[in-house]
């Protein structure tokens, strides 16, 4: 009987390929990791993801260069096949565009577990490491499912599960009040906002096109475009509504803030690098495959990313906590992914390939850049709590000293976010940029705003790296060592791609090529991009990797000519320099915050009209709930629970139509 | 005038025994009756704290004494308020609850002769520095050695860490030509709270007066009390000394000290118009402004053979004359001067950047003005009217025409004007003397001498009223010599000028009121460049008012 | 062709190393004429760098020393891609979006280096000389909107001149307040808010000396002439300045060239030595109310004209 | 307004044109009783030490050595303060103060002006005891017949007019 079992599942391995092999090993250790307390409980999970992720980026580069689409169906339940719920198997599908944010998100999950090999030793005997481990590895498994299956009501479930496991995550440090009550915001927000407009649309669209699939409901809305524009625009209002409201659009993003710092730096990273990139996948999902570019959406895409980069970058530049400051960042570079989403959108509805796919490629682009600085730096951040455990911009300092590493890496990393050439995030923005501004649209306004707010956004990461690495500290920071091999290693990986992915554009222009192929969008031939030069003919140029070369030979000249010799320790007017004196993060651009003072008002009206009422209402209804959602050890069943309660929902509805 | 004089020596009576003497009512009371000798001159008769002194006269009466000098504008005479103090531990009962004003005196007071003042707000000095200074050194008693150092060698200059972030304006910056300490905790560039240190030059002016010079020489070594109005100070104190012995100088003599007074206002205040512009960034007024003083240095060169430090006084007259020729390069210069300035300094006032720094720019209120006994342009800026020259009239001044200008802005902008104007006025009362000087000798031929005999000083330096206390010694030496510069009086009130400004306004605050701060440290006997420091902070200044 | 070419950048280069301090030199003899001075000789700042050059810094931050070579390797850079004296760059990434980021990031840089002093009056200049850069941008962004929604166009070199692609009045608005930037951006009077030597005792320069300062003043000054040179580039029409001698392009623009420059300085310098210094918040305001104005040249440009 | 502030100012400047000087280059002509660096004429000194006497911060100073049979007397500038107070108490008038006004040096000791006075020894012990310009000077105003008793010192003097008292006092009683 086992014996039996067994070989069943050595030839099932045979026959299928590694990704399931993926999915058999997060699963198991999904079932081993809640028995062990200790730190194995945690490592096993980590181990697994390392592992899983690095295939799973060798099978979506394969993908992507190959433009083959990987079809493999998993045996889920066989006898859970009720019409027309199919939940017999798992059908999964890496296309193209799976196959991009697949990569973006084993990529960050890399990193991220191989940083966690040396961040989770902050909680060694005083957390339930095994319950880490549990959600950790349900995090990336229901991630990766989500983007690769192809039908709504398992993309539903699988939707769930990502927020649950990503709750109890942040609020996994359970005797930090912050957290947990973070954890409760971020629980109600994503099911009451997001997840029931999901399935509201999700519930109307498969009823009305009687069928669950993706190829199938793409069908029906293209028709609906023609036939009934109205219907078309209503179904996936709520679909959008719901995926802005996850992907923390202004005005919906007021949970990401306090959510994403509160997590384990690794996950933090997660959060910020891979999570909030689900609903923008969605989105390419929903609007371009599956139903033709409308104008509409586009325009309305671009001017709510415009709206988010500005307000939530102008946000992050009065933060004084460094973990807060990168979510509010998190926020503007979301703003300015959905900028160049919407444009793509937008453009393609009116004909302007040209431009249309610079702006896809900028969506791409800009979507895993965003991934790798942004989750670098909430490592760096990470591991300054790491060795300090605080996150108090105010008070932080000096630590470019005792933890080099780190402090390059940030460098790297806040001069990637910042669009410093040659790093990473000036390509993808420059690309943003041209496909807007020169469109002569609306959207070159929309172009403009973001380009000052990538000003403010470097501002900000002055703040941000000069508080902690350079100025002098507040606290005691003489005995603060390096982080450990594993999370140096980690963060490591991450500047090298940020440099990288500057350098070699060709990745983003390769995978937008290729879906933009298996989408059947028009690829506008005249656009010739060389092996490092990212020319549109006759209009603009750059090459990111002479800059490169530019300054890797003129830098160490430059640096050789000023040699300093390093003596003792400066002085101001005449007294030795004392903590009083090194400039607190609240006081960075005061003048600035108190001149251009219209955001912050407009963002306070809006925050004030739309987010504080609902929240307080559902934590007012609520208390039960969150009671039971405060204790990591309840999680199982709680999953359960609410899995099982929204998928009757969805039968039960289904069954009384 | 005379007789309200009398009736009030009649009315201080009530108090203790008075002394009268031409422009000085002198009253020896005791801690008792204080505070209500002080509240009834604060209500009844407008007195403004001068300065407060302290005397060792051990080895005459086997007791301290503390005067406290007051200025009664409108009677035009000072009221020395006398009281004893025992010899074993000396304490007296303090006035800065009454008049906050009193604080830096008082605690200098203390610092240098260890005598207490008993219910003073604060127990910290202001010029001691604990630790570094040698156990019971207290310099300004009579039986310490002037050739004494106070404190213990190699100190280190440094600061307490406080909460907030801080900006250090000194002790060396390039906003502030003298060694001084400013610590403004700032919260954006917005600042919140001052603190300052200051009395970090140490000459012991007071103490060489009192031990090595003879009453000739000081006039000499007080010019050099400061480097800009360093005549008002040989002047004031020539005056104190000739009001001991009873003197009277020849008219010509009075003339000529005006005259030289109101050179150096001019230039003063031209210097301050640079300072002012060169703090706002605008480096084509400060060259235009100097550019214009520059004829009044050479015109002073010419009358007393120097740019600065005239050394033409001396006790019973003046030792230079000005003839015929140099009085029509004096009216030729004053033309000039006034043609050039008035042309100029509206224009810079009016710049847009200009007015924007400095209106509504360190407002010292009215009623904060009168606690702190603030005086000069400084008062005269926040709408009180005083002036020495007009309340207790001296040399030359009775015989000239000037208005006193006063404005009500109480900022920095009001300074300025306030300044401009005075130039103005300076420039007419050196033509009104200069034209018609008097002929008579230039000094007075024999200096008679008393013993013990006191005398009080003041005249209308540039920054504002300088008091000089004397009471002679023996042999042609002095007993006590007290100076009190006016920027002892103004520098407090910076404290509160610089609350809730912004940080890049600082400089021309703190400029704003020409502090001096070689006047301010003139006292003590050590020459060290270090020390460490002591704060006063806004908020303890504060509770001294409340 | 080639090697002409390729003297032609190492000479921009060297021209742009020399020709910043020396501009300076003329602007500070102007000044000091407005100031009824006579002032120092115009090779001043050439002399002071040359010295500061020999000296060996005493640094306190590596940090400083680091971020100051990369900030200076910018604006070396910067030469290479916006045409100074003769008319070459790199063309194929001489991008007007790449040259304001690299300009931008030298300034970024000097700010991050500035606050690795740890002195106060560092970290106040830093924060200043950022707060300024963000406002500054958002005029910038509006001009090059105005740009690119007229030509559509990014790269410089078919940018410059502008009259080849023809003229709208929304560009001649633009390139108006273009020319008040270059000012601004030059951190002059009433706009050295960052240094401020009498409220901040140099700020952002406080803590470097020798060499590292040589460097960073040096980076100053080729970020004002570089700002200034892009904003000449747009109105100088340089072909009527080659030549053909022999087969060879000969570019005498260098000429014209170098004359405006020098009457810039001066009216850079006489307007320098009118005005006072603004207080950041003054500065900022101005700021946005330019930046109101460029956005009224962008919606010009958007509707056509 | 301000703008036109701007211009008017301008003009100003312009119409002025450059008012500083090459200072180290170009000599400045100090006024006529300028009070300059205060030089001692070494041919009127007498060596009375009535400036040392006067002089308010004690830049001046006399030193009498009896090997060399000298006075001393001395100015240091790096004290002096320039009030005139010795040329004006100065009874031969040898102290003039000069146009000179230049005075830093590296060199502590250029800032010193030392005057070297002849001394006279004393009749009776042998000792320096006077300078020989004052004692010429004073000798002006002596009758003949005292004449002698000028070159003795005043201890010599002292000591022989006790001697005298004592015999006058003899005699009278």
């Amino acid at each position: 009987m086992l014996e039996g079992a067994l070989l069943k599942l050595i030839e099932f391995l045979e026959m299928n390929n590694p990704i399931t092999l993926s999915v058999i090993l997060l699963v198991a250790s999904l079932i081993v990791t809640p028995f062990i307390r200790g730190l194995i409980g945690a490592y096993i999970s980590l181990a697994v993801c390392l592992f899983t992720s690095s295939i799973l980026t060798l099978i979506s580069l394969k993908v992507l260069i190959t433009g083959s689409v990987v079809t493999l169906t998993i045996p889920l339940l066989p006898w859970a096949k009720y019409y027309p719920i199919d939940l017999s198997s798992v059908k999964l599908v890496i296309d193209p565009l799976t196959a991009y944010f697949t990569l973006l998100l084993s990529i960050i999950v890399f990193a991220s577990s191989l940083y966690g090999f040396g961040y989770v030793l902050r909680f060694r005997g005083k957390e339930h490491l095994g319950w880490y481990g549990f959600n950790y590895s349900l995090f990336f498994l229901a991630m990766f499912l989500t983007l690769s299956v192809r039908d709504f009501i398992l993309f539903i479930i699988f939707w769930e599960l990502m927020t649950l496991s990503s709750q109890f995550l942040v609020s996994y440090e359970k005797e930090k009040p912050r957290a947990v009550k973070a954890g409760i915001k971020y629980f109600c927000i994503s099911k009451f906002g997001a997840e029931y407009m999901l399935i509201i649309a999700i519930t109307l669209t498969t009823l009305l096109a009687m069928t669950t699939s993706f190829s199938g409901v793409g069908e029906f809305l293209k028709n609906l475009q023609i036939n009934d524009p109205t219907l078309y625009y209503l179904l996936t209002s709520f679909f959008m509504l719901g995926l802005l409201i996850k992907c923390a659009a202004v005005p919906f993003h007021n949970w990401l803030p306090e959510a994403h710092p509160e997590a384990p730096a690794n996950v933090s990273s997660l959060l910020s690098g891979t999570m909030i990139k689900v609903p923008i996948y969605m989105m390419l999902r929903l609007l371009l495959d599956l139903s033709n570019p409308t104008p509409a959406w586009g325009l309305a895409i671009a001017i709510i990313g415009c709206v988010t980069l500005f307000i939530g970058t102008m946000y992050a530049l009065i933060q004084v906590d460094s973990k807060v400051l990168l979510a509010y960042h998190s926020i503007g570079q979301i703003g300015y992914i959905l900028l160049a989403l919407g444009t793509s959108i937008y453009l393609y509805s009116l004909g302007n390939y040209l431009l249309a796919f610079i702006a896809l490629t900028a969506t791409l682009y800009h979507a895993i850049n965003h991934a790798v600085f942004k989750s670098l730096l909430f490592l760096t951040a990470g591991s300054v709590v790491f060795r300090l455990g605080t996150r108090d911009l105010n008070v932080l300092g000096g630590l470019g000293k005792y933890m080099p590493f780190t402090a390059v890496c940030a460098l790297i990393a806040a001069l990637s976010i910042s669009g410093v050439p040659p790093f990473n995030g000036f390509a993808s923005k420059w690309m943003i940029y041209f496909s807007t501004m020169t469109s002569s649209t609306i959207l070159s306004f929309l172009g403009a705003i973001a380009m000052f707010i990538s000003s403010v956004t470097t501002a900000s990461f002055i703040k941000y790296f000069t508080t902690l690495f350079t100025r002098e500290a507040k606290v005691d920071v003489s005995k603060v060592k390096e982080v450990p091999a594993p999370m140096a290693i980690a963060q490591g990986v991450l500047a090298i791609l940020c440099i990288l992915l500057g350098l070699y554009p060709m990745l983003a222009i390769k995978a937008s090529k290729s879906l933009a192929m298996y989408l059947g969008l028009s690829i506008p031939k005249v656009i010739s991009y060389g092996p490092i030069v990212v020319t549109v003919p006759g209009k603009a140029s750059i090459s990111l990797l002479l800059i490169a070369t530019l300054l890797v030979i003129t830098i160490p000249i430059v640096m050789a000519v000023t040699k300093p010799k390093i003596v003792p320790r400066p002085w101001v007017a005449g007294v030795g320099i004392r903590p009083q004196h090194s400039i607190p993060a609240s006081s960075y651009y005061r003048d600035f915050e108190l001149v251009y003072y219209e955001p912050y008002g407009l963002g306070r009206r809006l925050y004030s009209a739309l987010c504080v009422d609902f929240i307080n209402w559902l934590r007012r209804s609520l208390p039960k709930l969150s009671l039971g959602l405060e204790n990591p050890q309840n999680s199982l069943p709680i999953y359960i629970a609410i899995a099982l309660l929204t998928y009757l929902t969805i039968i039960a509805g289904l069954r009384w139509w | 005038m005379r007789s309200q004089v009398t009736e009030v020596a009649k009315k201080l009576k009530a108090f203790g025994e008075v002394y009268v003497r031409d422009g000085v009512v002198k009253v020896v009371t005791d801690e008792d009756r204080l505070k209500d000798l002080i509240l009834y001159m604060l209500q009844s008769l407008n007195a403004r704290l001068a300065t407060t002194v302290g005397v060792d006269t051990r080895v005459l009466t086997h007791n301290y004494r503390v005067i406290h000098i007051f200025s009664i504008d409108d009677l035009k005479i000072y009221v020395l308020v006398e009281l004893k103090v025992p010899k074993e531990r000396p304490a007296v009962r303090s006035i800065t609850p009454l008049i906050p004003g009193a604080d830096w005196s008082e605690r200098e007071v203390r610092d240098l002769l260890g005598i207490e003042f008993k219910g003073h707000p604060t127990k910290e000095y202001l010029i001691r520095r604990p630790k570094l200074w040698l156990e019971h050194a207290y310099p300004l008693r009579k039986d310490y050695p002037h050739s004494k150092k106070v404190l213990v060698p190699s100190p280190q200059y440094d600061i307490e860490p406080t909460k907030g972030f801080s900006v250090a304006i000194g002790p060396y910056h390039p906003a502030l030509h003298e060694p001084e300490h400013f610590e403004l905790v700032v919260d954006g560039e917005r600042i919140v709270e001052a603190r300052y240190c200051g009395f970090m030059v140490h000459r012991g002016i007071e103490k060489l007066g009192e031990s090595r010079l003879d009453i000739y020489q000081i006039p000499f070594i007080a010019e050099r009390i400061c480097g800009i109005c360093g005549f008002t100070h040989s002047v004031a104190y020539t005056q104190a000394v000739e009001s001991a012995l009873g003197i009277d100088p020849p008219e010509r003599a009075k003339y000529i000290r005006s005259i030289l007074l109101e050179i150096e206002r001019v230039h003063s205040h031209l210097l301050w118009f640079g300072v002012l512009f060169h703090v706002l960034g605008f480096d084509t007024g400060f060259m235009n402004v100097w550019r214009i003083r520059e004829p009044v240095m050479e015109l002073a060169e010419l009358l007393t053979g120097n740019r600065k430090t005239y050394g033409v006084n001396k006790v019973g007259g003046v030792r230079r004359d000005i003839d015929e020729s140099k009085v029509k390069k004096v009216k030729e210069v004053v033309n000039r001067v006034r043609k050039e300035f008035t042309e100029l300094i509206d224009k810079f006032l009016n710049l847009s950047e200009v007015i924007e720094r400095t209106k509504g720019v360190g407002v010292l209120e009215v009623s904060d003005a009168k606690k702190l006994c603030v005086v000069g342009p400084n008062a005269r800026a926040s709408s009180i009217d005083i002036d020495t020259r007009r309340d207790h009239p001296y040399a030359a001044y009775p015989n000239a025409e000037f208005k006193v200008p006063v404005s009500d802005g109480c900022d920095v902008y009001s300074r300025a004007l306030v300044r401009r104007d005075e130039i103005l006025e300076s420039l007419s009362i050196i033509e009104q003397l200069v034209s018609d000087l008097p002929k008579t000798p230039l000094s007075v031929e024999e200096v008679p001498f008393k013993e013990l005999s006191e005398g009080v000083g003041a005249t209308e330096a540039p920054r504002g009223e300088n008091v000089h206390y004397v009471i002679t010694g023996r042999s042609r030496k002095l007993f006590r010599w007290r100076v009190r510069a006016p920027s002892y009086a103004n520098i407090p009130s910076l404290l509160y000028m610089l609350r809730g400004q912004h940080l890049a306004d600082a400089p021309a605050i703190i400029a704003s009121i020409d502090p001096c701060f070689s006047c301010t440290d003139r006292v003590l006997v050590i020459n060290l460049r270090y020390g460490t420091k002591r704060y006063v902070t806004l908020r303890k200044l504060r509770s001294l008012g409340e | 062709m080639l090697w002409l070419r390729l003297t032609y950048i190492v000479l921009n280069v060297l021209v742009a190393l020399l020709l910043a301090p020396l501009l300076h030199g003329i602007e500070r003899k102007v000044k000091a004429k407005v100031q009824n001075r006579i002032g120092p000789p115009i090779l001043q700042t050439i002399y002071d760098l040359s010295k500061l050059y020999r000296r060996a810094p005493i640094g306190y931050s590596i940090a400083s020393w680091i971020l100051i070579s990369m900030s200076f390797s910018y604006a070396l850079i910067l030469t290479l891609l916006v045409p100074t004296a003769f008319n070459v760059s790199l063309g194929f990434t001489s991008d007007l979006v790449l040259v304001i980021y690299l300009l931008t990031s030298t300034s970024v840089l000097m700010a991050l280096a500035a606050i690795a002093g740890a002195s106060p009056y560092s970290g106040v200049g830093s924060s200043r000389e950022a707060s300024l850069v963000m406002a500054i941008e958002l005029v910038i962004a509006f001009i090059i909107g105005t740009l690119a929604v007229s030509y559509g166009v990014f790269t410089l070199p078919k940018l410059l001149p502008i009259w080849d692609l023809g003229f709208k009045p929304s560009v001649l608005g633009a390139l108006t307040l273009l020319a008040i930037l270059t000012y601004i951006e030059g951190l002059r009077l009433p706009f050295d808010i960052p240094e401020a030597e009498p409220e901040i005792a140099s700020g952002v320069y406080v803590d470097f000396s020798g060499r590292i300062l040589a460097a960073a003043l040096h980076t100053h000054l080729l970020r004002r002439l570089l700002v200034t040179s892009l904003f000449i580039d747009f109105l100088l029409p340089r072909e009527w300045f080659y030549f053909k001698l022999g087969g060879y392009l000969i570019d005498l623009s260098i000429v014209p060239y170098l004359i405006i420059m020098v009457l810039a300085s001066v009216i850079y310098a006489v307007t320098e030595a009118l005005f006072g210094r603004y207080r950041i918040d003054a500065a900022l305001k101005l700021l946005k109310a330019m930046a109101i104005m460029s956005l009224g040249v962008m919606v010009l440009a958007f509707a056509g004209y | 307004m301000s703008s036109v502030g701007r211009l008017d100012i301008l003009k100003k400047a312009l119409g002025i044109g450059v008012v500083t000087r090459k200072y180290p280059y170009v000599r400045v002509e100090p006024p006529e009783g300028f009070r300059g660096k205060p030089i001692i004429d070494p041919d009127k000194c007498l060596g009375c030490g009535a400036c040392a006497e006067a002089c308010p911060p004690k830049a001046i100073s006399t030193e009498d050595s009896q090997e060399e049979g000298a006075r001393y007397v001395k100015i240091f500038y790096g004290r002096c303060i320039f009030c005139g107070m010795c040329a004006d108490v100065c009874p031969a008038n040898a102290i003039e103060l000069s146009k000179e006004f230049e005075l830093a040096s590296k060199e502590r000791n250029d800032l010193y002006l030392v005057i070297k006075v002849p001394m006279v020894k004393c009749s009776v012990c042998g000792k320096y005891f006077t300078t020989a310009p004052l004692l010429l000077k004073s000798l002006e105003n002596v009758p003949e017949h005292l004449r002698p008793i000028m070159t003795v010192c005043p201890e010599c003097k002292s000591k022989l007019s006790s001697r005298f008292t004592s015999f006058a006092r003899r005699v009278g009683s």
